[in-house]
């Protein structure tokens, strides 16, 4: 079998690369979620791995509520992309930054 | 296997309520002609009304009730803080309709964003689970980005929409990450039972892995509270965001975010609050730094009073710090008196804004109080009152918070705390001088808006911050009796 | 017939009463009435004064010694307004009330054409009560009242003439210096209080009976114990310095001759100075515990005695001549009080009360003949133009140089003789002293005299000048330019001038006796048996008769005849020499006019000095260090950080990100720290 | 090394490996389609722990669903791509630093080692359930209010997107029926009577008049 | 009995304000209106002065509410010699403000006239609390009006000097919360009498006593926390000036009295050298700083500190007398040095503000230079204004003395170099004075629009003529208002002999 550490390792793993994504993406915004939705993956699959170690069902209808409001903040998120794009032509995240200070 | 208890839907009569209220809007609506879109504005204030007595009504008077296998509490937290929710949630629909009619932003959605974002904060206090905490925020975030992008004609509102949307979903990410950490050390997501099952103790085995979601889950708290370091949206958030909208995220969430911070870190991780006190009183710390610092260098009004927020979190933070039931009512006190000014302040803001003139600058104030002596009078009652002056009631809430910390033996914190309200009163005053000692640019009486709602919803509240002043005990016992309540 | 408190109020109150109502209703009362309410007031004094001298000298009336009421009452501490009237004060208050009532007829004439009449006449009227309540207090308190009153009062009348620049820098030159020995003064109470456990003169007297009194010291500084009598005499008498003018607070009186004659006469002459001498002497049972203190006042006053009569040699203004020769013999009267032979000063006192302010009305009598102007150089042959005020300055001025038989003969010489009898620390140098005051003072009298009097007029009748008399204070006219001649006072002011050269004349011969070598004083002055100089005199006293005699053998009279002479010589029949003595003399000369160039010092080191001190404090105390560096310096800091920090907001979302994680990166590495420390 | 654990290690690995290509890469739709990857594989890893509910949801809801909106929006927004990537080099060794420095504190922290534990019987089957009824009989029993709102959640996500993109704009030359329908001659064609000389400031009035008919 | 005075005497002028505001839109009715709220609290103080019996001392006029049970801190007042002295105090200046305010001020009269009042009410307030937090709440309170006043109708830098008003008072009062709060959670109440009965470890009262001492030494104000007071009453309008001088002061030695003495003894005995040194260092230092100021209100500001100076040297006097040479005697001295010097402080001070207010409003400048020989043509107002300048300076007769007098007695009790340093000030304050008064006063008439100015009109006489009257009275008689503080200050000492630690 699989041990539960390494699900956890391989969760961390990809929340780390969701957060080197944030980072290293300093233009686009649609890295950026992407980068989330990596997040949320990372987290859905430790949800998934204790719900399976503990043999308790939570886990995993907790991981379906995440799949099912990542989905609507996919929209919302996408919808104010577009809302920004129509404004400023632009998702480079270093020209949106009329707002600082 | 668990059978559905209709007794449950009893004891979610408000949202439940509320909740078909909305659906109603959201059909009424679709028949309205934008001209009649005043109806949608009645009946929504309607809804909160009703709602709030429902709340009211069958509270339940020892001991909290629970619904839906612990999802959901109804106890007498939740009812303080439902009841100030849905009143600040109201004052925005007075305070807001006459400046989103003016920008073409009267609009029914609005009203339902809004109402959702009501039910997913009266959700979130109420929340027993992890999950019904994830679900009541998400309820509440979702709705709020879209409110802030809702004028997607402004640079500034969609630059906000999106600054938030991204950190909003990422700090929902750490969240999560936390809770599965949780999950995993107790194999549980009801609030209580992780409480009971888990083993706090140094030496368990689970310790790390509790620490560890620990440290997540204040991330997410501090996130929602706007304490620093992850304030970092907040200012960009309440100056980008049309002003109507500014005051809701202002007020209302702060009251949520307490709510969300007190089932998680009280109602869960309670036997850890060791080190949750430690990790708050230095987000405190840099909250009240941070806070004040920035604020100084405002010119603008909103972004001053965004920073202002993150320094008020910072006092509010100081309550948690006790981990004790007074230090908790302190902490709600503080929320509910920062709810209560930030909706004066932010209200001003909309008095004096027109078409085409947000009014959101300092200077555009000046000379207020040649203009309109009375309104200059409510927004240096607020401006005093944020800065803690007596006997305003925002004097009250620090001193309860001030205390909670030194009853918590943290005195250094306490002395911390003052030292930046000292910086902090700088710029509270720059506000009142530039109203009462400047003068104004256009002379003649200010142009007042015709909403009579308005005008006497905002002085009343305004007045209120006077007379909370001075009789603040009747709250304040409401508070300390909405622990006592869970203390039994 | 014992004093009734009724009656000594009246006293004090008459005066207060006329002062008030021609103060506060001047333009209702006009000229006249305030002139007659103060008058009135003054003489009725003065009148009952009389009768009390005369109850308690001859009339068999006790000690009056009662509180009128408190003032106020913390714990065991009383303070109390009341009076105290024994035969030393008697005599103050006839003397006091005597030469307030011929100053104020008096100035009936020298301020006729003044537009402050009434003002004027309500200040001496309130001099009048100050000075009373000053010498019939019962206490220090009421004395600190008194004395500061009148402090307050000279400060008006020396700037009366507010317009003038010199009048109102005077005033305040006046009271500061004044006040420089009030803050003696006033610890000396403080000490008295501390140390004798009252503020009552009978209970602080009674105190000092006990052996502790004399021998108890305090540390102010550790290790220098001092006797605590020592240290309360001298605060005391530093309060004395200041109001007698004694050196080196001395530079106010010469100064206060801006003041309006008339008060020259009565204030900076016969009565206020002599305001610390009266004190010490009332406090000799303090002063008696201490032979420090008396020391020091010798030398001070021995000091005074000599040095500031040269002045007077030097000077041209006639007040300020007589001014000075008030300094000298009011360091006569101090060393009189050095030697413990306070009867002695305080009789000097009298007798100097009653020539000076006669010489200085003279001068007045003078000044206005001349239309206010006061430079002897421009005088000259004035005795055919006014007969009246000749005479009586020739007998003012006999009198102050201590020509035998006249008042200030008697007392004079006894004070000499005192200092010679006298073995006190400091009466070898203080017996030269006097000695030699005695020729200054009879050469300034007589060249005073010569050149106000005699030889060539030194002015010009110039009808067409025609100048009103209104404008005394400015000094439009050329000096020597006369519009009309010289002639005559009218009676107000010539008629003291006779009442005042009676007593001048005569008094001494008739209380020389009583008052210095019979104990005429009784217990109002107390004398150590080893200190008491005026009893050994006493017993080579056989009668004023024989005192005057004797005096033609002795020192003192041959001395002020060498000054007679030496002035006479000089200003009289060789008026050339004078040029000729002065380039001879010149550095002397030079010091002397300038008057040892005190009163530069003083302007550099406490005026300007303060100044420079303030604005230092002021500018680099707290406009640089509290309000620059810390006050505004934090606030500036703040502001500098803020506007420094705010751009870590710098609106790029990734950066906002970055913060968070760093945040939960932090957070994760303090757990990890506490996790690995904590086990 | 069992199968299970082959198969783990190989799916763990292209997930890792097409995650780092998401953030990496510089065309948005290969980051898109590298998530899709990543999904794919990730929902092998869930169904090796017998989750084969939520692996199924995954693929279904996210790549049948969300990435297709991603890739959906990142054509229709037309992007220049150049620009994005630019101080991609500058922040990779920063990214990568944190990202190290974090992944060793968590592991550090969640004691990776010490959990070896193995999983015991899949509790669904010991029940005698499939997966699906074994989640469901929890979601519809126990999780009944969160159902509901996450309902909510949904009705949220429409309510909020439809007024941030649907629009109205002006100046866009569509027909609407309708109003075709309702249209008179009159308010087509007005005979304005004009003087046969008329200055041109008030002709100037007439663009005024046009533009108020439809 | 129950009494309900001291409420009245705090929400009389407080509703009096909420009156004007409402009613006061023509400026003349709202001036009348002041004036008779004002003159109405005056008339229901004198019954606080008559009806206080000094024989059995204590705290009187007591009412006691319940106002916040879960912190058990109530609206508990009552008022002993000293309050009552304070409070009648206030509102005997509050009358003159108002009225000396009536033709200054021109716009905007009835929010001036409402915040003065605010202010009173408040005043009375601070005056009248028996509890901590009631206390503080007026003492932060009148920091509002105060801040109004300067900053609408005071002069050209009004915002800065109103905004160092606010900020330096609003950070020494904030670190009392502070103590305050440690306090409650040490005795569970807010009390004052509670709080002067814990025991304290000599630690915490040191703590204690620097959280109070910088509370009011800031208020008093001391030296070096001291500069803003200046700068307020230099921008300040002359009513402002008044008050800020003639009472808002006062709360400051006032909170020492009630604070710092009682609460922590042992700590202020410890630490008195420090309050005793920032005193001496006040009277001399800022002496001479008054001596070259050039503006006439700045000179007056910094005479006020210096004068403090002796509030604070006096109380603190007390404790070492007590303390260290078993001197109750000489400490109940000291105390109502202290006292009787903020009361003629009260007076003298407030005298002298308006005398320079008589004066601005005639030629609308304070510079020294601009005036000179106001004596020729105001010669009423050079009478009051040398008769207050003599006070200023400590002349005996007038009430100016008697505090110096007391304190200077009572200080050489415990070192005679201390009174030394104190006993300066007869020299120094003389010296600025009457340098203001010889450039102002005196003097050939300085310039063409001096010569045009008018004497007094009828109400600048009655002002200063009531000033004039107290200060006097004050000076020649002062033992009613030492009786009637009597039982309070033996209850000070008494308190003080008492060691907490």
């Amino acid at each position: 079998m699989i041990p539960l550490s390494h699900y956890l390792t391989l969760g961390a793993i990809l929340f780390c690369i969701a957060v080197a994504g944030i980072f290293i993406n300093r233009k686009n915004v649609i890295t950026l979620l992407m980068a989330i939705e990596l997040m949320l993956l990372a987290v859905n699959t430790n949800f998934i791995a204790f719900s399976r170690y503990l043999g308790d069902p939570s886990g995993q209808v907790f991981v379906f509520f995440i799949l099912t409001v990542a989905a609507a903040e996919a929209a919302i998120g996408l919808a104010i992309l577009v809302v920004l794009f129509r404004n400023r032509a632009t998702i480079n995240v270093t020209e949106i930054d009329s707002l600082k200070g | 296997m668990i059978q559905f208890n209709p007794a449950d839907l009893a004891t979610l009569r408000p949202e439940l309520f509320l909740l078909g209220a909305t659906c109603a809007i959201l059909l009424i609506d679709l028949f309205l002609k934008p001209a009649q879109r005043n109806v949608t504005h009645w009946l929504s204030l309607a809804a909160l009304a009703v709602t709030a007595v429902l709340v009211c009504c069958g509270a339940p008077q020892e001991h909290g009730v629970t619904a839906f296998n612990g999802m959901f509490i109804r106890d007498g937290v939740a009812t303080v803080l439902k009841v100030f929710v849905l009143l600040t949630t109201g004052l925005v629909f007075l305070y807001g309709r006459g400046y989103l009619r003016d920008r073409g932003l009267f609009i029914g959605e609005f009203y339902l964003l809004l109402l959702f974002a009501t039910l997913g904060m009266m959700l979130l206090v109420s929340a027993g689970s992890l999950v019904t905490i994830y679900l009541g925020l998400e309820l509440l975030t979702l709705s709020s980005y879209a409110l802030v992008a809702l004028n997607r004609d402004s640079r500034a509102s969609s630059e906000a929409a999106i600054k938030y949307f991204v950190l909003g979903a990422l700090a929902s990410g750490l969240l999560l990450y936390g809770m599965s950490m949780i999950y995993g050390a107790t194999g549980t997501l009801d609030l209580a039972r992780i409480h009971a099952v888990a083993d706090f103790s140094a030496n368990s085995p689970h310790h790390m892995l509790l620490a560890f979601g620990l440290v997540f889950l204040v991330v997410g708290i501090a996130f929602k509270f706007g304490a620093a370091p992850f304030h970092m949206w907040l200012p960009d958030v309440y100056h980008g965001a049309p002003t109507a909208i500014t005051v809701f995220i202002g007020s209302a969430p702060k009251l949520a975010a307490f709510g969300m911070a007190y089932r998680l870190l009280d109602g869960a991780m309670g036997g850890m609050s060791g080190q949750w006190s430690l990790m708050l009183a230095v987000l405190a710390v840099l909250s009240l730094a941070i806070g004040n610092l920035f604020a100084i260098a405002q010119s603008n009004l909103k972004r001053m009073l965004a920073y202002s927020t993150i320094s008020h979190i910072g006092f509010l933070l100081l309550g948690f710090v006790n981990g004790t039931t007074s230090g908790y009512a302190a902490a709600m006190f503080y929320a509910i008196s920062y709810a209560l000014m930030a909706a004066v302040a932010f209200g001003m803001i909309l008095l004096l804004a027109r078409a085409g003139f947000e009014a959101e600058e300092i200077d555009d104030f000046k000379g207020l109080n040649k203009r309109n002596p009375w309104y200059a009078a409510v927004m240096a009652l607020a401006m005093f009152s944020l800065a803690g002056v007596p006997p305003l009631f925002g004097f009250f809430a620090k001193l309860m918070v001030l205390k909670a910390a030194i009853d918590a033996g943290q005195l250094w914190l306490a002395i911390v705390a003052i030292a930046f309200a000292i910086i902090g009163l700088f710029y509270y005053l720059r506000v009142v001088k530039v109203i009462y000692f400047d003068e104004p640019q256009d002379h003649g009486p200010l142009a007042l808006p015709k909403d009579l709602a308005f005008r006497v919803g905002l002085s009343l509240n305004g007045l209120a911050l006077l007379v909370l002043g001075v009789a603040w005990s009747p709250l304040l016992e409401w508070c300390y009796g909405a622990f006592a309540i869970v203390a039994k | 017939m014992p004093l009734s408190k009724t009656l000594l109020l009246t006293i004090v109150l008459a005066p207060l009463f006329g002062a008030a109502v021609a103060g506060l209703f001047r333009r209702q009362v006009g000229r006249v009435g305030a002139a007659g309410v103060t008058i009135a007031g003054v003489a009725l004094s003065c009148a009952l004064s009389l009768h009390v001298l005369y109850q308690l000298a001859w009339g068999g009336a006790p000690v009056f010694n009662e509180n009128l009421y408190t003032w106020f009452q913390v714990g065991p501490f009383g303070a109390h307004v009341g009076f105290l009237v024994d035969r030393l004060t008697a005599m103050m208050m006839v003397v006091v009330t005597f030469v307030s009532l011929m100053v104020h007829i008096y100035t009936i004439g020298y301020m006729a054409e003044d537009d402050g009449f009434q003002r004027f006449f309500s200040y001496i009227a309130l001099f009048t009560f100050s000075m009373l309540m000053l010498v019939m207090s019962n206490n220090f308190l009421q004395l600190f009242f008194g004395w500061e009153a009148v402090g307050l009062v000279s400060y008006l009348l020396i700037g009366f003439w507010f317009k003038r620049p010199s009048a109102i820098f005077a005033n305040m030159k006046a009271f500061l210096v004044n006040r420089v020995g009030d803050f003696g003064f006033l610890l000396g109470i403080a000490g008295v209080l501390y140390w004798f456990g009252s503020l009552d003169y009978a209970q602080v007297f009674q105190n000092t009976l006990g052996d502790a009194a004399a021998t108890q010291t305090v540390e102010i500084f550790a290790g220098h114990p001092w006797h605590v009598a020592t240290i309360v005499c001298i605060c005391l008498f530093i309060g004395a310095m200041g109001k007698s003018a004694q050196v080196p607070l001395h530079v106010w009186l010469p100064d206060s001759m801006e003041g309006p004659t008339p008060i020259s006469a009565l204030i900076h002459a016969a009565t206020m100075v002599t305001a610390g001498i009266f004190m010490v002497a009332r406090m000799s049972p303090l002063f008696e515990l201490s032979e420090t203190a008396l020391s020091f006042v010798l030398v001070i006053g021995a000091t005074t005695a000599l040095f500031t009569g040269l002045i007077g040699v030097v000077q041209n203004d006639i007040k300020r001549v007589v001014a000075y020769s008030t300094l000298s013999q009011l360091g006569y009267m101090t060393v009189a009080l050095g030697v413990s032979a306070y009867a002695g000063g305080v009789y000097h006192l009298m007798t100097h009360a009653f020539f000076k302010a006669l010489l200085f009305l003279g001068a007045g009598s003078v000044i206005v003949a001349m239309h206010h102007e006061q430079d002897m150089r421009y005088m000259g042959g004035l005795k055919k133009y006014m007969p009246i005020t000749w005479i009586t300055m020739w007998l003012g001025s006999l009198a102050l140089a201590g020509a035998p038989a006249f008042s200030g003969f008697f007392s004079k010489d006894a004070i000499i003789e005192a200092v010679g009898e006298s073995h006190r620390f400091g009466a070898g140098y203080a017996y030269f002293c006097v000695l030699a005051g005695v020729f200054v003072t009879a050469l300034y009298s007589f060249r005073l005299l010569y050149k106000t009097f005699h030889g060539p007029e030194r002015f010009v009748v110039d009808a067409h000048h025609g100048h009103g008399h209104a404008d005394h204070g400015d000094d439009h006219h050329e000096p020597g330019h006369l519009a009309h001649a010289p002639h005559e006072s009218p009676w107000v002011i010539t008629l003291p001038l006779v009442l005042l050269a009676i007593p001048s004349v005569l008094i001494g011969w008739f209380t020389i006796g009583p008052m210095l070598f019979e104990g005429w004083f009784g217990g109002a002055i107390r004398v150590a048996e080893q200190n008491d100089v005026l009893t050994e005199l006493g017993h080579e006293f056989h009668g004023p008769m024989a005192m005057v005699l004797h005096g033609f053998t002795q020192a003192p009279f041959w001395i002020a005849f060498a000054g007679f002479a030496v002035a006479t010589y000089i200003w009289l029949f060789n008026p050339g020499l004078t040029e000729r003595t002065k380039s001879a003399l010149r550095p002397i000369y030079d010091v002397l006019v300038n008057k040892y160039w005190i009163d530069e010092l003083y302007q550099a080191l406490f005026a300007r000095g303060g100044i420079a001190l303030g604005r230092g404090f002021w500018k680099a105390g707290d406009v640089g260090l509290i309000d620059g560096a810390v006050v505004n310096g934090s606030a500036a800091v703040v502001g500098r950080v803020s506007a420094t920090v705010r751009w870590l907001q710098s609106g790029y979302l990734y950066h906002y990100a970055f913060a968070m994680i760093l945040g939960l990166i932090a957070l994760l590495g303090g757990l990890w720290w506490i996790a690995q420390a904590a086990p | 090394m069992s199968f299970q654990l082959i198969c783990f290690y190989a799916f763990a690995a292209i997930a890792v490996g097409a995650a780092l290509a998401v953030v990496t890469v510089k065309n948005p739709v290969h980051a898109a389609l590298s998530l899709v990857l990543t999904f794919f594989t990730t929902a092998c890893v869930w169904l090796l722990a017998d989750a084969e509910f939520l692996a199924i949801a995954l693929v279904l809801v996210y790549v049948g669903a969300v990435m297709v909106l991603f890739l959906f929006v990142v054509m229709m927004l037309d992007l220049d791509l150049e620009p994005l990537r630019e101080g991609f080099i500058r922040a990779l060794p920063f990214g990568v630093i944190v990202a190290v420095v974090m992944l060793a504190e968590m592991l550090a922290l969640i004691g990776v080692r010490s959990m070896d534990i193995v999983a015991p019987a899949d509790p669904a089957a010991a029940a005698g359930l499939s997966n699906v009824e074994w989640l469901a009989t929890a979601l519809f029993s126990e999780f009944l209010l969160p159902f509901e709102v996450a309902a909510l959640i949904l009705t949220v996500g429409i309510i909020a997107a439809v007024p941030l993109t649907l629009r109205h704009r002006k100046g866009v030359k569509a027909q609407d029926p309708a109003r075709q329908v309702r249209v008179d001659p009159r308010d087509r064609i007005r005979v304005v009577k004009m003087a046969a000389e008329t200055s041109a400031v008030q002709n100037g009035t007439l663009p005024n008049q046009e533009s108020s008919a439809p | 009995m129950a009494s309900h005075l001291l409420s009245l005497l705090i929400w009389l002028p407080i509703v009096g304000a909420i009156v004007v505001l409402a009613f006061g839109r023509q400026a003349n009715t709202a001036r009348w209106l002041s004036l008779g709220v004002a003159l109405l609290t005056f008339v229901v103080s004198i019954p606080l002065w008559t009806g206080y019996q000094t024989a059995v001392g204590g705290l009187q006029f007591v009412e006691h509410l319940s106002w916040i049970p879960a912190l058990k801190a109530n609206y508990a007042l009552g008022a002993d010699g000293i309050s009552v002295a304070l409070i009648v105090l206030t509102t005997f200046t509050s009358v003159l403000v108002v009225l000396g305010s009536w033709g200054p001020i021109e716009t905007r009269v009835s929010q001036y006239m409402a915040a003065m009042l605010a202010l009173e009410g408040f005043l009375i307030g601070v005056f009248a609390a028996t509890d901590a937090l009631l206390f503080y709440v007026f003492f932060e309170g009148m920091l509002i009006p105060m801040f109004i006043i300067i900053g609408i109708w005071g002069g050209p830098r009004r915002v800065y000097a109103t905004l160092k008003f606010f900020i330096y008072t609003f950070l020494g009062s904030i670190f009392m919360l502070v103590g305050l709060i440690y306090l409650h959670m040490k005795t569970g109440e807010f009390s004052l009498a509670s709080f002067a009965q814990l025991s304290l470890s000599t630690k915490e009262q040191g703590w204690l006593f620097f959280a109070f001492l910088i509370a009011f030494a800031i208020k008093v104000p001391m030296w070096p926390v001291h500069t803003w007071l200046p700068d307020a009453h230099v921008e300040a309008p002359t009513g402002g000036s008044v008050i800020l001088a003639a009472i808002m002061l006062k709360v400051g030695g006032y909170g020492f009295i009630r604070f710092s003495l009682p609460i922590t003894p042992d700590a202020s005995q410890e630490y008195a050298w420090v309050v005793i040194a920032m005193s001496l260092i006040a009277i001399v230092y800022i002496g001479y700083v008054a001596l070259v100021q050039e503006d006439m209100k700045k000179l007056i500001a910094y005479s006020s500190i210096a004068h403090m100076a002796f509030v604070t040297l006096g109380l603190f006097i007390a404790l070492a007398l007590v303390r260290t040479h078993g001197n109750p005697a000489g400490a109940r001295l000291a105390v109502q040095g202290a006292m009787v010097q903020m009361i003629s402080h009260g007076f003298v001070s407030g005298a002298m503000f308006s005398c320079i207010g008589v004066l601005y409003d005639r030629l609308h400048t304070r510079q020294i230079a601009d005036y000179g020989g106001v004596a020729n043509v105001m010669p009423w107002f050079a009478a009051f204004m040398v008769l207050f300048a003599m006070a200023n300076c400590g002349l005996p007769g007038t009430s100016g003395f008697v505090g110096e007098f007391m304190v200077i007695l009572a200080a050489f009790q415990d070192s005679p170099l201390i009174a030394l340093v104190a006993a300066f000030t007869l020299i120094i304050g003389a010296a600025y004075t009457l340098w203001l008064v010889k450039r102002v006063v005196f003097g050939e008439v300085g310039n063409d629009k001096v010569a045009k100015m008018k004497d007094l009109d009828a109400r600048e006489w009655i002002v200063l003529g009531a000033f004039a009257i107290a200060v006097l009275a004050l000076g020649v008689y002062p033992k009613p208002l030492t009786d009637l503080m009597e039982p309070a200050v033996q209850q000070i000492v008494q308190s003080l002999t008492l060691a907490k630690a």
